[in-house]
């Protein structure tokens, strides 16, 4: 069994997706529980990779290779090192309480409902878990359709122009990407003489700058789409403010980590001489600080609660990609880590603004106002996810932003200032949308008897909030976990990094006493 | 050769203006007729360049046959009202620009190539009638086609029959 | 040893009281549904009574008993365990105790600005030196007293509990902030009191004012914040470090010179540390948050923003203090911001007329004296203001608080008076403060006071231009202290009759905790007499000797006492002289002849009716009315402050919002415009394409010749 | 006067023709006339083929020849047949009246 | 068997001769011995063993091929070649016959049209195709491209009494008839350049001459544009919507895909074959067709709000990707071809079958509005007509990504990064419309509460159609090793 681990990781969703088909659409209750037995069976198998993986080990674990298609070289390739093994537990634990959370959000469709986030989920994993492009690629793709149907079919009012739109754009990315694909692979067999898709195989490429940078290009549209990167960024709040709550914490913690993942596990590896190409960091460099700042400042402006959590994220996401392009150990790791950050507090902080939707069918921070009167709970466990999405000490946010801003600092000290005027008006919006939203009179007589938490609701917060609180206290077995995959990309991407001087064997700051 | 040539420019001709009253001719019935006289320049040529057999199926097959089946038709579907109605669509100016132009380019394109044709190679050494040659060129190399051409003629008749027929 | 080893402890214990309230405390203390606190209007027929007095008679269950016992009881296990470790401090050979409980920021290897690989981390590790321990028993002691006080304060308040767990929390991060051992870890206090600042502050957080009060106390800090984390990141790429042992190691070891000309990368350091403690002890021009930040209960105010979180800045400079002793230009600043703070900061009290905002903007100018000391290289001075400001600016609060109190919340002076025989306790004890703060010789402010006065003078980074600067604010602190004193407890009582009858006093839970302070305020000075009273034992300078294994600085000793006795007795002399002039002005204006100020008020009104603003006429009437025309710059400070300083906020928050919705605008017309441009040409160019599609099937046929004829065309024009 | 005919008389004897037919499917709205075209065009095929034929001195393009001319046989009368369903159903035999598909 | 017909020839006519055999016995059947309208479906029987039998002929050259280590066999002098690129296409050709006909028992009764010609013309049709996949004589792939030609004119028009079937019917004649004769006129052409019309003369004797001699031109020109008519592609598309719209839907779904395969096939052999020298010339001209009929196909489709119609713009657009792969013009373009036209039959077959199973009486099921609510009427038809969509737009897991993909490899690999852009960016442009229907079938209410059309032949149709376009999508490696076969290009 254990020899098979990512795959049952990866195709338990779908196993339990496809017992749910069977399942008769009247029974609606059944229907609900097993959706959430599935998730949970989601998570609870991925829980052995946190013991199973070796992070002094270098290079990929728990490997699985077979052949798949011989004639086009892809093969089922799926394995893990820390990079992934972090997103792969985001996943699996968000995926999970995604589908808990939605339990009274969902009233109609619900078969079909959950059919699809359990699609949603394998294709995701997947993502993360493929070595091999094309399988990769082809989890990428999977991953769109089910996310139209979450926004189209259980969205809001623009639902239809809000799925079609992320559809169509983040399909256009995709397919430039595939030709970018397609360049390494044919290159590949240029130089090698067979055709493969296997990551490690393509590392293997010694490709001129010129070709390199237009691979990037062409890989920088699909994952910039997706992240989003600045000027591609306008598919994201629609997307966002239309689709149902869980769709929104999967879209904003799972799927935009698609996206800097590319970055992470192709751009960087695949394109060491582009990725270090002046103008190339510098532009992307330029769009991260831009989107950071921007997001933020537009984040101030919403009157819509969805909004400006989506917009959040476009300055959160900001960092990762600043931190990825600072191109050193700790803004890549930080970024690493502001990734899983950005899952738990922005998906907290949706499931917020769902349980405010769904008490009031509202999304008008006008509309709101004292909350914290009425739901104490509520404003407590919205104060933590904003406290985390903030960046303050002791959450999570704060070891990915400050980690950030490091890997930054050591690339370009201005890039770091810049970037932390976004943690100033990161307080300021959430502080703000805290204050709009749960502070100050109950001015509305629609909220005065607006019911708190229940139990279920609660129990979808809870291991978030303790996640949160973990990373923020105790992040060093992220770092750890970290150290080895990060350490690889840098080595390949600037080789001569680390010969400036050896690295020292421990820790040059030991506990003393 | 002056009488080859002859005959040429003047089976041409027939040929032509065949063809050019095929397609101006108001009355369908008319049309037909021209098409006949076409058909027969065609013939004519056909005679000219010893093609004997083809001469044969041309009058037998299409002045005889598919003239008459062209006939039927006119009768059938009355076209009286419509030889009364505008003759030309809309678009005939461009069309005839369009043809001539693209007439032009073909003929410039033959001219240019026309090197490859300038001259007709003497006759082969006759080993037989031209019909026979025919037959055994036709059920030699071009028995395949020549069944198919069967399929394709039973195809058509059916395919004839099933629209033609009123009910069933 | 037993005691030091138990350091971690003392932040933990309060931090295991606040979990404990913030999670079950709600069980302890059920809140009657009918509590919400709805607007005006709003309010469903059922609840009816009013929004902000969520005062219920269920004040004193058993449960809230437990709260009460429970929450001071945590501060004071932490006081009992500081003092057992400070004492076992003082044993130790360096009197330092260093210890690290685990990595916490584990971080992957860099290379600082020299070339070498370090790595990015930080411990959780905690730092006993006398620095941070003088620091610990300040929290500990003064958070205690504040505690035991609020139990009475708070005692009919809603939200009991939540009070509590926010307060012990605010212990907790405080204690990390002066306890931790590098300067990351000082960050998680310093963002974790910030964060409690920001809750205790919208503690009435149903009151616009007060939610609107902790953001901007939050948002600014936050700018200080960005200016801390740049700092660090700039040390982390000068040390690779930003432990404080291996920074001073390595600032101590030579390597880095004196930056005495021009801006080096140590100056940038410390400017942007020093921009960090400009936002947390509220000095110019971040310093608007505090005197807002009165939206909060009185305890808070006194523990926050007055005895603890303000000081933490100058806590944090002294902490830095060798990396500020190397850039004399970046010291300079901080005097000089000091002193700007400090004066400013004392011209805008003298007109205030709410009771706690003239403490607040009290607080902020003792904390510019605090930098003042710090930028002229006194250290230990700062320290020693800080520690004996605790005592009496924490007693003020807490006895204005005392006063709100026994008026039912009446905050404003002009609706007090003659209230110290009603509340005669709370009476005395604000006297002892209003003499410490004045310095009054024998008082615990005159001792530092005037230290640091007679260091601006004569230290060699001092300037005669900041001492006459913070001489003219000891004079202005007399008098806005006194005047609040004589506004307050003297004079005919200016309430209306029916609350009147209803004024008392304090319960013991709330006095007890006055006269306590009150003794220190008196006393805590004799620890840190001037060198000047020879006369008494070295044991009476025991602060400074305390203090010396962390902030002495050998090289800069030696110009220490090259003035004159004389000089610094004359200074001693004027110094007191100029608090007494306050004082005696107060009397004279407030008490002897209150009838002067009416005049004033008619001789100098026009000046100001043609101002459109109602609310800036009265401020600068009051300020006629009260200081007359010699005080008139007060006035225009306090307009420069209410026009310029909070206009320039406002104006920046305008910016914001125009830049943002140039951002939308830009989103949705530029950036998707394009996008839909696209899918609209797309869709336009469908119409034309379908348009060919007449259905004449000659049409087809020609677009085939078409096709035919551009082939052609194609072939013959290459 | 006259030149000896060449293969390329024919050649372009043909395109002319061929020319013809075309104007005729273009321009003229009587679908009867249009299949009239049509066979036009197939005659000017049959044309270049004998002409080839004559030209290559042997007789497969006679052959091709049979073939256009079945073919074309065939269209016609499945054209026709066509045209007969359809004129019962539109009672017209314009071919700019039968555009009831378009766009 | 004599020296004009061989065994070799028997066995390479085989598959023809069952086809044609069973197409005219069904013809007969159905005037003698099953002439009651409920006897009709016997005549599918008789037809699914026509298939059956001409795919066992099929198999049988295929194992020959095999074993023998031949790349191909030619028989009727050279009129014939049987390799794996005719075996392959003639395996499409007949599973699509075989699906229409299991569809159409159903759809004909509900249109009132239920002859048995129809099943005979089908396999007439087929044994046309099959002489244009295996056809290497000018002759016969002239004559089985009028074969399939007359047996569709006549399929299109199969609802008499059917405006529109009528209209499209004498359209579709009008300019078929019209573009062979531009055909035949190419062919004269090149029988003139090489005094023979066996393909493989022609080849030899236009490669001795230059790319861009006249004549060749004047071949390749008129060649094409009856080729290019055939295939549908811009601008001589024009008959392609308007013949699928009024064609039956059944027809229609047989027309987009094995027509379009057949003539794919031909235009292969043409271009690859005789026209191979003068690649230079056409290559350009290819990419600007392709190109342009990327864009008239999916941006026509746009706004369609007919399905047959906009799968008929659709097929359009797939045919300028499948002729990319002829601009590619290596062998992964070839086998793209391949690869795309196997995949595009399954998929673009099952799309027109859902279409077929939404025609009940008095309603259409063509328009947009019709399959409104698809998903609560039948989810089954619903889910089935995503993946067909799914896989014309090309997203993986569906057999449309391995098709699409081929494409994008080939072009690649022959550095037509532009076309590869342009083509790529077209991907999204089709998704916009694709959606449209997914959309309708998903969001939408119902429009009719009349449930669908059904009949064990449709849904065993479709299911064979869904299961192979996602069984392609997921595990190509068989399938592509078919193809693999069928590389004419060496």
């Amino acid at each position: 069994m254990s020899e098979h681990l990512l795959s049952i990781v990866l195709f338990t969703p779908l196993a339990g997706m496809l017992i749910l088909l069977l399942i008769p659409s009247g029974r609606t209750g059944l229907i609900r529980l097993w959706a959430n037995i599935a998730g949970f069976a989601g998570f609870a198998v991925s829980l052995p990779l946190l013991w199973r993986f070796d992070k002094n080990a270098s290079g990929f674990q728990l490997v699985e290779r077979y052949e798949w298609i011989p004639s086009l070289g892809a093969r089922y390739i799926v394995g893990i090192d820390g990079i992934s093994l972090l997103l792969v537990m985001l996943t699996t634990l968000i995926g999970a309480l995604a589908i808990l959370s939605s339990w009274s959000a969902i009233q109609e469709k619900v078969k079909q409902y959950y059919a699809m986030f359990l699609l949603q989920q394998t294709g995701m994993l997947g993502v993360f878990l493929a070595l091999d492009f094309f399988l990769f690629f082809v989890f990428w793709e999977v991953v769109l359709v089910p996310m139209y149907f979450i926004i189209g079919v259980w969205g809001g009012p623009r639902k239809l122009y809000a799925a079609i739109k992320f559809f169509l754009y983040t399909l256009a990315g995709s397919v430039l990407m595939l030709l970018g694909i397609l360049t390494l692979y044919f290159q590949h067999f240029r130089q090698y003489g067979f055709y493969t898709f296997e990551i490690a195989e393509l590392m293997k490429l010694d490709l001129p700058l010129g070709l390199q940078q237009w691979v990037f290009w062409a890989f920088f549209i699909g994952f910039a789409i997706k992240v989003p990167m600045f000027p591609f960024h306008t598919w994201l709040p629609d997307a966002h403010v239309e689709a149902p709550t869980a769709g929104s914490v999967i879209l904003a913690s799972i799927l935009l980590k698609m996206g800097t993942y590319g970055f992470l596990r192709f751009s960087l590896p695949l394109l060491p001489k582009a990725s270090i190409d002046p103008l190339i960091v510098k532009i992307l460099v330029g769009l991260s600080l831009v989107a950071i700042i921007y997001g933020a400042l537009v984040s101030l402006m919403q009157q819509d609660w969805k909004k400006l959590v989506a917009y959040s994220s476009v300055s959160h996401l900001g960092f990762c990609t600043l931190g990825i392009f600072a191109l050193n150990p700790n803004g890549l790791a930080g970024s690493v880590i502001q990734q899983i950050n950005h899952g738990i507090s922005t998906g907290m902080l949706f499931l917020i603004v769902g349980i405010a939707y769904e008490r009031r069918h509202t999304r008008e921070i006008a509309e709101y106002g004292g909350l914290a009167h009425v739901m104490p709970k509520y404003a407590t466990v919205f104060a933590i996810a904003m406290l985390s999405s903030a960046g303050l000490p002791l959450l999570n946010g704060f070891i990915g932003e400050f980690t950030i801003l490091q890997g930054a600092f050591e690339a370009n000290r201005v890039w770091a200032a810049l970037a932390a005027t976004g943690v100033i008006l990161g307080a300021a919006y959430l502080l703000w949308l805290y204050q709009r939203t749960m502070l100050g009179q109950v001015t509305n007589p629609k909220n005065l008897h607006l019911p708190d938490l229940n139990l279920r609701e609660l129990a979808v917060f809870l291991p978030l909030i303790a996640w949160a609180l973990w990373i923020g206290v105790y992040p060093k077995p992220y770092f750890e976990v970290l150290e080895k995959p990060v350490t690889q990309i840098v080595e390949r991407v600037r080789p001569d990094y680390f010969r400036k001087a050896p690295v020292p064997a421990a820790a040059p700051l030991e506990v003393l006493r | 050769m002056w009488v080859d040539t002859f005959f040429f420019y003047l089976f041409a001709l027939v040929t032509l203006a065949g063809g050019v009253l095929t397609v101006t001719r108001r009355n369908a019935v008319h049309s037909a007729m021209s098409l006949i006289l076409s058909l027969i320049g065609v013939a004519g040529l056909f005679l000219l360049q010893r093609a004997e057999f083809l001469f044969a199926v041309q009058i037998v097959l299409y002045v005889g046959g598919i003239m008459v089946l062209f006939l039927f038709v006119i009768m059938l579907v009355n076209l009286d009202q419509a030889a009364r109605m505008r003759q030309f669509s809309g678009q005939w100016w461009l069309a005839l620009a369009c043809v001539l132009a693209v007439a032009a380019q073909i003929v410039y394109v033959l001219s240019r190539g026309s090197g490859a044709f300038r001259f007709a190679r003497p006759e082969p050494p006759a080993r037989g009638g031209n019909v026979e040659l025919v037959a055994d060129v036709l059920f030699k190399q071009y028995l395949l086609p020549f069944e198919l051409a069967s399929v394709l003629l039973l195809a058509a008749i059916v395919g004839s029959v099933i629209m033609a027929r009123k009910r069933i | 040893m037993k005691f030091l080893e138990l350091v971690w402890l003392i932040p933990l214990i309060p931090l295991a009281g606040a979990a404990l309230m913030l999670v079950l405390g709600r069980l302890l203390d059920p809140q009657p549904p009918s509590e919400v606190a709805a607007a005006p209007g709003v309010a469903p027929a059922a609840s009816g009574h009013g929004v902000a007095h969520r005062i219920g008679q269920h004040g004193h269950s058993a449960a809230r008993s437990v709260i009460s016992l429970l929450c001071p009881g945590t501060v004071f296990v932490s006081l009992l365990l500081s003092l057992g470790a400070v004492w076992e401090l003082a044993a130790l050979p360096g009197r330092t105790y260093e210890v690290v409980k685990f990595t916490w920021v584990a971080g992957l290897p860099f290379f600082t600005q020299s070339g070498a690989l370090a790595r990015f981390t930080a411990d959780w590790g905690f730092l006993l030196d006398p620095l941070s321990s003088v620091m610990i028993l300040v929290v500990t002691g003064v958070g205690f007293l504040i505690h035991v006080y609020s139990v009475g304060y708070m005692g009919h308040e809603g939200g009991y509990y939540r009070f509590f767990g926010y307060l012990n929390l605010f212990v907790f991060f405080m204690l990390m902030l002066v306890l931790a051992n590098n300067y990351l870890l000082m960050f998680v206090g310093w963002e974790g009191v910030g964060l409690c600042s920001y809750l205790l502050i919208g503690f009435y957080f149903h009151k616009k004012s007060a939610a609107d009060a902790g953001k901007k106390a939050f948002v600014m800090n936050r700018v200080g914040d960005a200016g801390f984390i740049l700092g660090m990141l700039l040390m982390f790429s000068v040390f690779g470090s930003v432990r404080f042992r291996e920074v001073n190691e390595a600032l101590a070891s030579g390597r880095f010179a004196a930056e005495t000309a021009g801006l080096g990368v140590l100056s940038a350091i410390a400017l942007l540390l020093f921009l960090g403690a400009t936002g947390k002890s509220a000095q110019f021009p971040l310093y608007t948050w505090l005197p807002d930040a009165m939206e909060g209960p009185t305890p808070v105010s006194a523990l926050i923003h007055a005895a603890t979180m303000v000081t933490a800045g100058v806590y944090m400079v002294a902490r830095s203090h060798l990396l500020f002793r190397l850039t004399p230009e970046a010291s300079t600043v901080v005097a000089v911001i000091g002193a700007f703070t400090a004066i400013l900061a004392a011209s805008i009290a003298l007109v205030q007329n709410d009771i706690k905002r003239v403490l607040a903007y009290s607080t902020v100018s003792q904390l510019g004296y605090m930098f003042m000391a710090c930028g002229v290289g006194a250290y230990w001075v700062a320290i020693f203001h800080l520690y004996t400001h605790a005592f009496f600016k924490a007693l003020l609060f807490l006895g204005s608080g005392s006063v709100i109190h026994a008026l039912g919340g009446e905050q404003d002076m002009r609706r007090m008076g003659g209230l110290k025989d009603k509340i005669p306790v709370t009476y005395r004890t604000m006297v002892v403060g209003a003499l410490a703060i004045s310095g009054i010789p024998g008082f615990a402010g005159f001792f530092s006071k005037d230290e640091i006065l007679w260091q601006i003078y004569s230290s060699p980074h001092g300037s005669k231009v900041i001492y006459l600067v913070a001489l003219v604010t000891a004079g202005m602190t007399a008098f806005y202290m006194w005047r609040l004193i004589f506004m307050t407890f003297h004079g005919s009582p200016r309430t209306d009759p029916q609350t009147l009858a209803h004024v008392h006093e304090s319960p013991p839970v709330m006095t007890v905790p006055l006269v306590a302070l009150a003794v220190g305020s008196a006393l805590a000075g004799w620890i840190g007499v001037p060198k000047l009273w020879a006369f008494l034992p070295e044991s009476f300078r025991a602060f400074e000797h305390w203090l010396a294994p962390t902030l002495s600085a050998p090289a800069l000793r030696a110009s220490e006492h090259a003035h004159e006795a004389a000089t610094e007795w004359l200074l001693m002399g004027v110094s007191v002289a100029v608090a007494l002039a306050g004082i005696g002005l107060a009397r004279h204006l407030y008490l002897a002849r209150p009838e002067r100020v009416q005049a004033l008020r008619q001789a100098a009104g026009p000046l100001y009716t043609v101002l459109a603003n109602k609310w800036y006429v009265d401020e600068i009437y009051d300020a006629v009315f009260v200081n007359g025309l010699g005080k008139g710059g007060g006035s225009a400070l306090a307009r420069f402050d209410n026009r310029i300083v909070d206009g320039g906020v406002n104006g920046a928050g305008w910016m914001t919002r125009l830049t943002s919705t140039l951002s939308i605008w830009w989103d949705t017309w530029i950036v998707d415009g394009a996008v839909r441009l696209l899918s609209f040409l797309v869709k336009a160019a469908s119409f034309p394409v379908r348009v060919l599609h007449t259905g004449s099937v000659q049409a087809y046929a020609l677009v085939i010749v078409l096709g035919a004829a551009v082939l052609f065309t194609w072939y013959l024009v290459r | 006067m006259l030149h000896p005919v060449t293969t390329t008389h024919y050649l372009v004897l043909s395109a002319a023709l061929l020319a013809i037919g075309t104007i005729g499917v273009l321009a003229r709205r009587n679908i009867v006339v249009i299949l009239m075209a049509i066979e036009l065009i197939l005659n000017a095929v049959n044309i270049n083929l004998i002409a080839f034929s004559r030209h290559l001195g042997h007789v497969h393009g006679q052959v091709f020849a049979i073939f256009v001319i079945t073919v074309a046989v065939a269209e016609a009368a499945v054209g026709l047949g066509i045209l007969i369903a359809l004129f019962r159903t539109r009672a017209t035999v314009q071919a700019d009246e039968i555009n009831l598909l378009k766009w | 068997m004599s020296e004009f017909y061989t065994s070799v020839d028997h066995f390479a006519l085989v598959p023809a001769l069952m086809l044609a055999l069973f197409g005219c016995a069904v013809l007969l059947f159905d005037f003698f011995v099953f002439p009651a309208p409920r006897q009709r479906k016997w005549l599918i029987l008789f037809l699914a063993l026509g298939i059956g039998f001409a795919a066992l002929g099929l198999v049988r050259q295929y194992m020959f091929l095999s074993s023998e280590g031949l790349a191909e066999f030619t028989a009727f002098r050279g009129a014939l070649t049987i390799d794996g690129f005719a075996i392959f296409f003639n395996g499409i050709f007949l599973a699509a016959s075989l699906i229409v006909a299991l569809v159409s028992y159903r759809y004909l009764e509900i249109e009132g049209e239920h002859h048995g010609e129809y099943y005979g013309l089908i396999l007439l049709a087929n044994c046309g195709m099959y002489f244009l996949a295996t056809g290497t004589d000018l002759v016969t792939l002239f004559v089985g491209l009028e074969l399939m030609a007359v047996c569709f004119y006549i399929m299109v028009g199969f609802l008499r009494f059917d405006k529109r079937s009528n209209e499209a019917a004498i359209k579709y004649l009008l300019l078929g008839a019209f573009s062979s004769g531009f055909l035949a006129y190419g062919f004269s052409v090149m029988y003139g350049l090489a005094g023979s019309t066996r393909l493989g003369d022609i080849t030899a004797a236009l490669a001795a001459r230059s790319a861009w001699d006249p004549l060749v031109f004047l071949a390749l020109a008129t060649t094409a544009v009856g080729l290019f008519f055939k295939v549908s592609v811009v601008p001589f598309h024009m008959w392609a919507p308007d013949a699928y719209e009024g064609a039956p839907t059944t027809v229609t779904a047989y027309l987009s895909v094995a027509s379009k395969a057949a003539s794919f096939a031909f235009l292969v052999r043409i271009f690859l074959g005789p026209l191979i020298s003068a690649r230079e010339v056409w290559q350009p001209l290819l990419a600007a067709v392709a190109v342009a009929t990327l864009t008239v196909g999916n941006l026509a489709a746009v706004t369609q709000t007919n399905v047959k119609r906009l799968l008929a713009y659709s097929s359009i657009s797939h045919a300028g990707y499948v002729l990319l792969g002829l601009v590619a013009g290596n062998p992964t373009g070839i086998k793209g071809i391949a690869v795309y036209l196997l995949v595009y039959t399954f998929m673009n077959l099952g799309a027109f079958l859902v279409l077929v199973a939404l025609r009940r009486r008095d309603i259409l099921g063509e328009e947009l509005e019709d399959l409104s609510g698809l998903m609560h009427k039948s989810p089954v038809h619903a889910v089935l007509m995503l993946i067909f969509l799914l896989s014309l737009a090309g997203i993986p897991p569906t057999a449309g990504f391995i098709a699409k993909y081929y494409i994008f490899w080939a072009l690649i690999q022959a550095r037509e990064y532009v076309l590869a852009a342009i083509a790529a960016a077209y991907v999204a442009v089709a998704i916009y419309y694709y959606f449209r229907i997914v959309r309708s079938m998903f969001v939408s209410e119902a429009a009719d509460r009349e449930p669908l059309a059904s009949s064990f032949g449709l849904r065993l149709a479709l299911g064979v159609t869904g299961l192979l376009t996602v069984a392609i999508g997921v595990y190509p490696e068989p399938w592509l090793a078919l193809a693999q076969n069928s590389v004419l290009l060496r």
